[in-house]
């Protein structure tokens, strides 16, 4: 760093410092994202130069004042958000940054994953990483002709799970299920992941994946977490779904992806829109199913949530397989129906 | 002398070298290194990397730095520094090592 | 065969071209070339509607060659433009005779694999083309020229210009041309002049169109074919480079002072001396040295040279340099000094540098302050490869005014990161050793051998001296001893000395 | 000849690119700092890179100081390895408060340099004082061991505990800057300012330096390379006094050269004093090459 650069901290609930930092972001044809946990700023004297934040594990709104670009301030941005990333435990780091900036994270050693097209370059900070998770999901592909693929949260498992996977199932050869790993739910991953398991024994051609860092993770899809702007939402959906196209797709030889139908969740639906565009113009298909009604009303992990809040876990039983009734009935579920009970979130 | 979590030291600073060090299952020190003297300095600065934590006694680890032009006293110490942060909070620095 | 500072040239590359001697071994006499033009009448309009209209009509054809300047360096949009409707009008094979290239022309890329450019001359390259070029992009290699050897070499007709498409700043329909009163303002047009005067075809292309008569115009109707107006011929924020702003960086502070003392102390610091220096950080700083020493000891120069900037004019309107010669105006206070004080005045490549005329200004010249990439044990200078061998500079003026200057000053920190300024053997010569007389660096000087008599004049000066040498040998123990940069056979640019002779090739690099 | 510390530059223990640069600037003495310049986070990389750099880079004529964490604390004990075993020139004690505070510091590098073999006492130390009770404690500070070289003022800390902050006249501080140069003088040893945090104000850096000059220091702490030519411009000397130095000194040899016991110049006797103050002026020019033996001695 020069001897006449420092960085400073910049807390954005200071909301003067919020509408400056907003206005230097601008000016650089940058938005101040929504959702930041952490944000420095360069200064010169007192003019601020450079800044940049994250949200997770993914730096983003970097800027660097025109006058000033070429003098390694960014360095210094991005070292002092990646040391603040590792003193949280985020060491796998992505970022965000507009297209023609690929270079100048090339030199930070940063990688491209891959880019929306004229509006967002989507980098990770080991070269390679991306290609080898790529490699690791293809020694569980399977040769087929009809390779359905399916994500699901499942929190959780409910009967509109499984009959979105035995729809797909019985249409195709085999069919990978990913469950969402990211911590985001109320109910665990690892919950989550084991009652999606025992509920799905009785398919033959399923495989059970993860989702991990690069599949509706906090990295390549945050509006799935976080309440966004719509077209922030779209651009995440994107970038998600170029991934997935990019990586997974080839992979696993995917040939299509079913969605349940999305008859609540804005975030869900606009996302199901950008992908049935985004997949079918590489030519895989991408089925929608509709919901599973049970007297009349569609079945939906959250009213399974909201039944076991409201001390009513008998009442999922016709909700669910009989595999998540029981785990709610079971001793090792109390804490997780107390963690239920106490938190109202989408999720 | 056994790495067993993920640390980082340095910054992308000119000047300087931002060395990460992650564990690695098999005997081998593995550099992926990305510098702006790559050409000129590429492979003393991989030496230093590797000599500096084979004095340490570490025989196996990967090793992420992004070199900005950092001179071989300053790639030692972040090397040296990334290593003991790597190694555990619990390890103390063994000066007789080091000297 | 090796030339006399014992540079490689490849026999395929001479072909019956000169190989660099000495400084001034070409000097004798010339002939220079005239254009043909078509001449035009009363009533005779020149305003056209289109770019592509003015290129039929010039009758612009396969192998012809076409020309630019670089008065709006990273803020130009007139070559990628020019360029691009060329390539949809299906010409191919031009030779590119810019007056330099930067990275804002990387699109050019695209038109050399395509075919559309396939010969360039240049004073530099930088950014991707540099680098695509470095790496074999062009099956010919570049020629780089000095800007006094461009003027020299296009009034040799060395370098035949067909059409000469000349960004302007402001234009009446008649075709005087200005680099100011207009939007987007670069100032003096010095390196455009000599297209004007000798390309067979010119194009004004403006994007404001002045009331007649445009005057005093940079480029005179006289010597205009066609006037096309356009909707924006730069991003004024690019014209005027920010590498002009005044540093605060220590260590190039530091050298600005230590090259400043030399300079003071050299015998060529007197009333009625003339300086040139540069809008790096380093060169930039040494005027305002320099100028506290002016008022300390009471002393004025005739005239400062090159490239203008702002604390230059600040001291001509304090009344401590007489008269500018601009060829080239780096940031806003140039370009309005340039309309506004008499004696700021505007100058031509060949007036400014060219050694083949009857006395270029340059010849003039006491004191030039120069920058380096790398400067070897000989002096010899690098100014365009980086150390990794690959183009990314310009050679500018710098052989030239150090050519010609009595006091040559280069000054470079000694290491740029891990990098050694000063080198056994430079990647690329732009300037030859002899012309070189102190290198500056933040640890001391070194003064060339072959000028005992600055050895002698600056011996009791408060800096520390060693030799070159030295100098190498102490950068080599704190950094290392870097890997030598390999190369293969193939060249990709070839350095033209001032006077035509091949000074140094430019290698394709491993 | 005795060592000029008319500056001493701070220098963030934890940047590479200044730690290794910044002997070029021409400072007297470098301090490189592992306290205050230094987060938490990177105590330990901060550590190992100073010690790194002395040992590697040669720093030439240029005095190394290292400010270490106060020993108590959890950084301080590996301090002190770290540099001792480095082989600093001198550690400098921040927040000193009373001589036990210089003797717990001397113990631990005396331990380092019997463990590493290096010549006891060969560490130099300098105290910095912060407080009001290590004002009033400076002369038992300034002679609490044979390795102290100076002791120096810090006065962020210092105004802050006297209730006031640091105004441009200057005036707070000049109970604390008299007893320090006072403590220094009485003990024989350097006496140095604090820094002037405000770097574009060179008019006010500059009354400063004159001020501390006055009052008798030897020299200032600065924190950036720009300020260090106005402080060896101001404390050089006078044409004048280098013109009545240079007599002296010449009387001085000329004495030696014949025998003579007494030294005399224009009829009057010349002490040893004036001697040392000549001799002092002299080095002061010589630094800013305002003066050269031969030159001098040629005209």
């Amino acid at each position: 760093m020069d001897y006449d650069f420092n960085g400073k901290r910049i807390f954005l609930d200071d909301m003067l410092e919020r509408k400056k930092l907003e206005k230097f972001l601008n000016i650089q044809g940058i938005k101040l994202d929504k959702n930041l946990d952490y944000t420095v700023g360069i200064y010169k004297a007192n003019e601020l130069i450079a800044t940049g934040s994250f949200y997770k594990n993914t730096l983003r709104c970097l800027a660097v004042k025109s006058e000033y670009q070429g003098m390694g301030a960014l360095n210094t941005v991005v070292s002092n958000l990646m040391n603040e990333q590792y003193e949280r435990g985020f060491t796998h780091i992505f970022l965000y940054t507009k297209c023609n900036y690929l270079r100048l994270f090339n030199d930070l050693g940063f990688y491209e994953v891959a880019r929306v097209e004229n509006l967002l370059e989507f980098m990770e900070n080991k070269s390679n990483a991306v290609t080898n998770y790529s490699l690791e999901l293809a020694k569980t592909s399977v040769k087929a002709d009809r390779v359905a693929s399916i994500v699901i949260n499942a929190n959780p498992y409910t009967l509109g799970h499984q009959h979105l996977i035995e729809v797909a199932s019985n249409e195709n050869d085999v069919v990978h299920v990913f469950v969402v790993s990211e911590e985001a739910s109320v109910i665990p991953f690892l919950v989550r992941y084991e009652l999606v398991r025992r509920g799905t024994t009785q398919f033959k051609n399923i495989i059970l994946h993860k989702t991990g860092d690069y599949i509706i993770s906090n990295a390549t899809f945050p509006s799935y977490f976080i309440e966004e702007e719509e077209n922030v939402v779209v651009v995440h959906a994107k970038l998600d779904l170029e991934v997935y196209k990019k990586y997974i797709v080839p992979a696993l030889g995917i040939t299509s992806r079913y969605v349940g139908e999305e008859p609540y969740c804005n975030v869900t639906k606009k996302y199901n829109e950008v992908m049935k565009e985004s997949l079918e113009n590489q030519g895989i298909k991408c089925k929608t199913i509709p919901r599973l009604n049970i007297n009349g009303k569609a079945i939906s992990a959250s009213t399974v949530r909201q039944y076991i809040r409201e001390d009513k876990v008998e009442e999922i039983k016709g909700l669910v397989p009989y595999t998540t009734y029981d785990y709610f009935r079971s001793k090792e579920a109390e804490e997780i129906i107390k963690m239920i009970k106490s938190r109202k979130s989408r999720h | 002398m056994k790495i067993i979590k993920n640390s980082m030291v340095g910054t992308l600073e000119s000047s300087d070298i931002q060395i990460r060090v992650e564990p690695k299952d098999e005997v081998g020190i593995e550099i992926q290194l990305k510098s702006s003297v790559e050409k000129q300095f590429g492979k003393q600065i991989k030496k230093v990397i590797k000599e500096t934590l084979e004095s340490l006694g570490i025989d196996r680890a990967f090793v992420i730095a992004t070199d900005k032009g950092a001179l071989d006293c300053t790639i030692k110490a972040r090397v040296q520094c990334a290593a003991y942060r790597a190694m555990g909070d619990a390890q103390k620095i063994n000066w007789e090592v080091i000297d | 065969m090796k030339n006399s500072i014992g540079r490689e040239i490849p026999d395929e590359i001479i072909n019956g071209e000169k190989i660099y001697e000495s400084p001034f071994s070409l000097n004798g006499e010339v002939i220079k070339t005239a254009h043909r033009i078509k001449t035009v009448k009363p009533g005779d309009e020149k305003l056209l509607d289109s770019i592509e209209e003015a290129i039929v009509k010039c009758g612009l054809k396969d192998g012809m060659t076409i020309s630019f300047h670089h008065h709006f360096r990273e803020g130009d949009y007139i070559l990628n433009m020019v360029v691009d409707i060329i390539a949809r009008l299906g010409i191919k094979n031009l030779t590119l005779a810019s007056s330099s290239l930067s990275s804002v022309h990387k699109e050019l890329v695209k038109h050399i694999k395509s075919g559309v450019i396939s010969r360039i001359t240049t004073s530099g390259l930088r950014g991707e083309l540099a680098e695509e070029i470095s790496k074999g992009l062009m099956e010919k290699p570049v020629i780089i020229r000095s800007h006094g050897g461009r003027a020299r070499a296009i009034e040799a007709g060395d370098i035949k210009i067909d059409v000469a498409f000349l960004g302007a700043s402001s234009s009446d329909t008649y075709g005087n041309a200005s680099g100011s009163r207009g939007i987007a303002n670069c100032g003096s047009l010095g390196y455009a002049k000599i297209d004007a005067k000798f390309a067979d075809k010119v194009v004004i292309i403006t994007d404001f169109i002045a009331p007649f008569p445009n005057v005093p115009a940079s480029i005179s109707q006289m010597d205009v074919d066609y006037v096309v107006k356009i909707d924006k011929i730069g991003d004024p924020a690019g014209i005027v480079s920010c590498a002009t702003r005044y540093t605060k960086n220590p260590k190039e502070l530091l050298i600005a002072e230590y090259a400043s003392r030399v300079i003071v102390e050299s015998g060529y610091f007197k009333d009625g001396f003339s300086f040139q220096t540069g809008s790096g950080g380093s060169t930039l700083a040494v005027s305002r040295f320099l100028k506290d020493e002016m008022l300390n000891k009471g002393v004025k120069a005739n005239f400062a040279l090159g490239g203008i900037t702002k604390p230059i004019v600040e001291m001509h309107e304090e009344g401590l340099i007489k008269h500018i010669f601009d060829v080239q105006g780096f940031d806003l206070t140039a370009v309005k000094s340039i309309n506004e004080n008499p004696n700021h005045h505007e100058i031509d490549s060949s007036f400014y540098a060219n050694p083949h005329n009857k006395g270029c200004i340059a010849n003039k010249l006491d004191v030039v302050v120069l920058s380096a990439l790398e400067i070897d044990t000989d002096f010899n200078v690098n100014v365009m490869t980086g150390s990794d061998g690959v183009l990314r500079g310009a050679s500018g003026g710098h052989s030239d005014t150090a050519a010609c200057a009595k006091l040559t000053v280069i000054v470079s920190p000694l290491i740029r990161s891990r990098i050694p300024c000063v080198v056994d053997c430079v990647n690329t010569v732009i300037t030859p050793g002899e012309s070189i007389d102190v290198l500056v660096t933040e640890i001391g000087i070194a003064i060339n051998p072959r000028r005992s008599d600055l050895i002698e004049k600056l011996k009791n000066i408060n800096i520390p001296i060693y030799t070159i040498q030295e100098l190498k040998k102490k950068v080599e123990s704190i950094v290392g001893i870097p890997e030598k940069i390999e190369y293969e056979d193939k060249v990709v640019a070839i350095v033209e000395y001032r006077d035509g002779s091949i000074i140094d090739v430019v290698r394709k690099v491993k | 000849m005795e060592r000029l510390r008319r500056t001493m530059m701070f220098v963030p223990g934890s940047n590479p690119s200044m730690v290794s640069d910044a002997y070029i600037y021409g400072a007297d003495s470098l301090m490189f700092d592992l306290e205050d310049a230094v987060a938490i986070n990177e105590k330990d990389s901060a550590r190992l890179l100073v010690y790194n750099a002395i040992k590697t880079i040669d720093y030439g004529n240029t005095e190394v100081v290292v400010r270490i964490n106060e020993l108590h604390g959890p950084y301080g004990r590996d301090d002190v390895e770290a540099m001792v075993r480095a082989g600093v020139d001198v550690i400098r004690l921040p927040k000193t408060e009373r001589k036990e505070d210089i003797y717990e510091v001397e113990a631990a590098i005396e331990e380092v340099e019997r463990k590493i073999g290096r010549e006891i006492g060969s560490t130099k130390m300098m105290a910095a004082v912060e407080s009001p009770i290590g004002v009033i404690n400076a002369y038992e500070i300034a002679t609490s061991s044979k390795r102290l070289i100076g002791i120096a003022l810090g006065a962020e800390d210092y105004v802050t505990n006297m209730k006031t902050k640091r105004y441009a006249n200057g005036l707070e501080l000049l109970g604390a800057r008299t007893q320090i140069v006072i403590a220094a003088r009485a003990a024989g040893i350097y006496a140095l300012d604090t820094v002037y945090s405000d770097i574009d104000n060179e008019e006010g850096f500059k009354n400063e330096v004159e001020l501390i000059k006055q009052l008798g220091f030897d020299g200032k702490s600065v924190i950036n390379p720009r300020q260090i030519k106005p402080v060896c411009d101001i404390f050089a000397p006078t044409a004048e006094e280098i013109k009545k130095s240079a007599n002296i000194r010449r009387a001085a040899q000329d004495a030696q050269k014949h025998g003579l016991g007494v030294i005399s110049l224009n009829g009057k006797m010349i002490d040893k004093p004036i001697v040392d103050r000549a001799n002092r002026v002299l080095q002061l020019a010589t630094a800013v090459g305002l003066y050269k033996e031969e030159m001098q001695n040629e005209k």
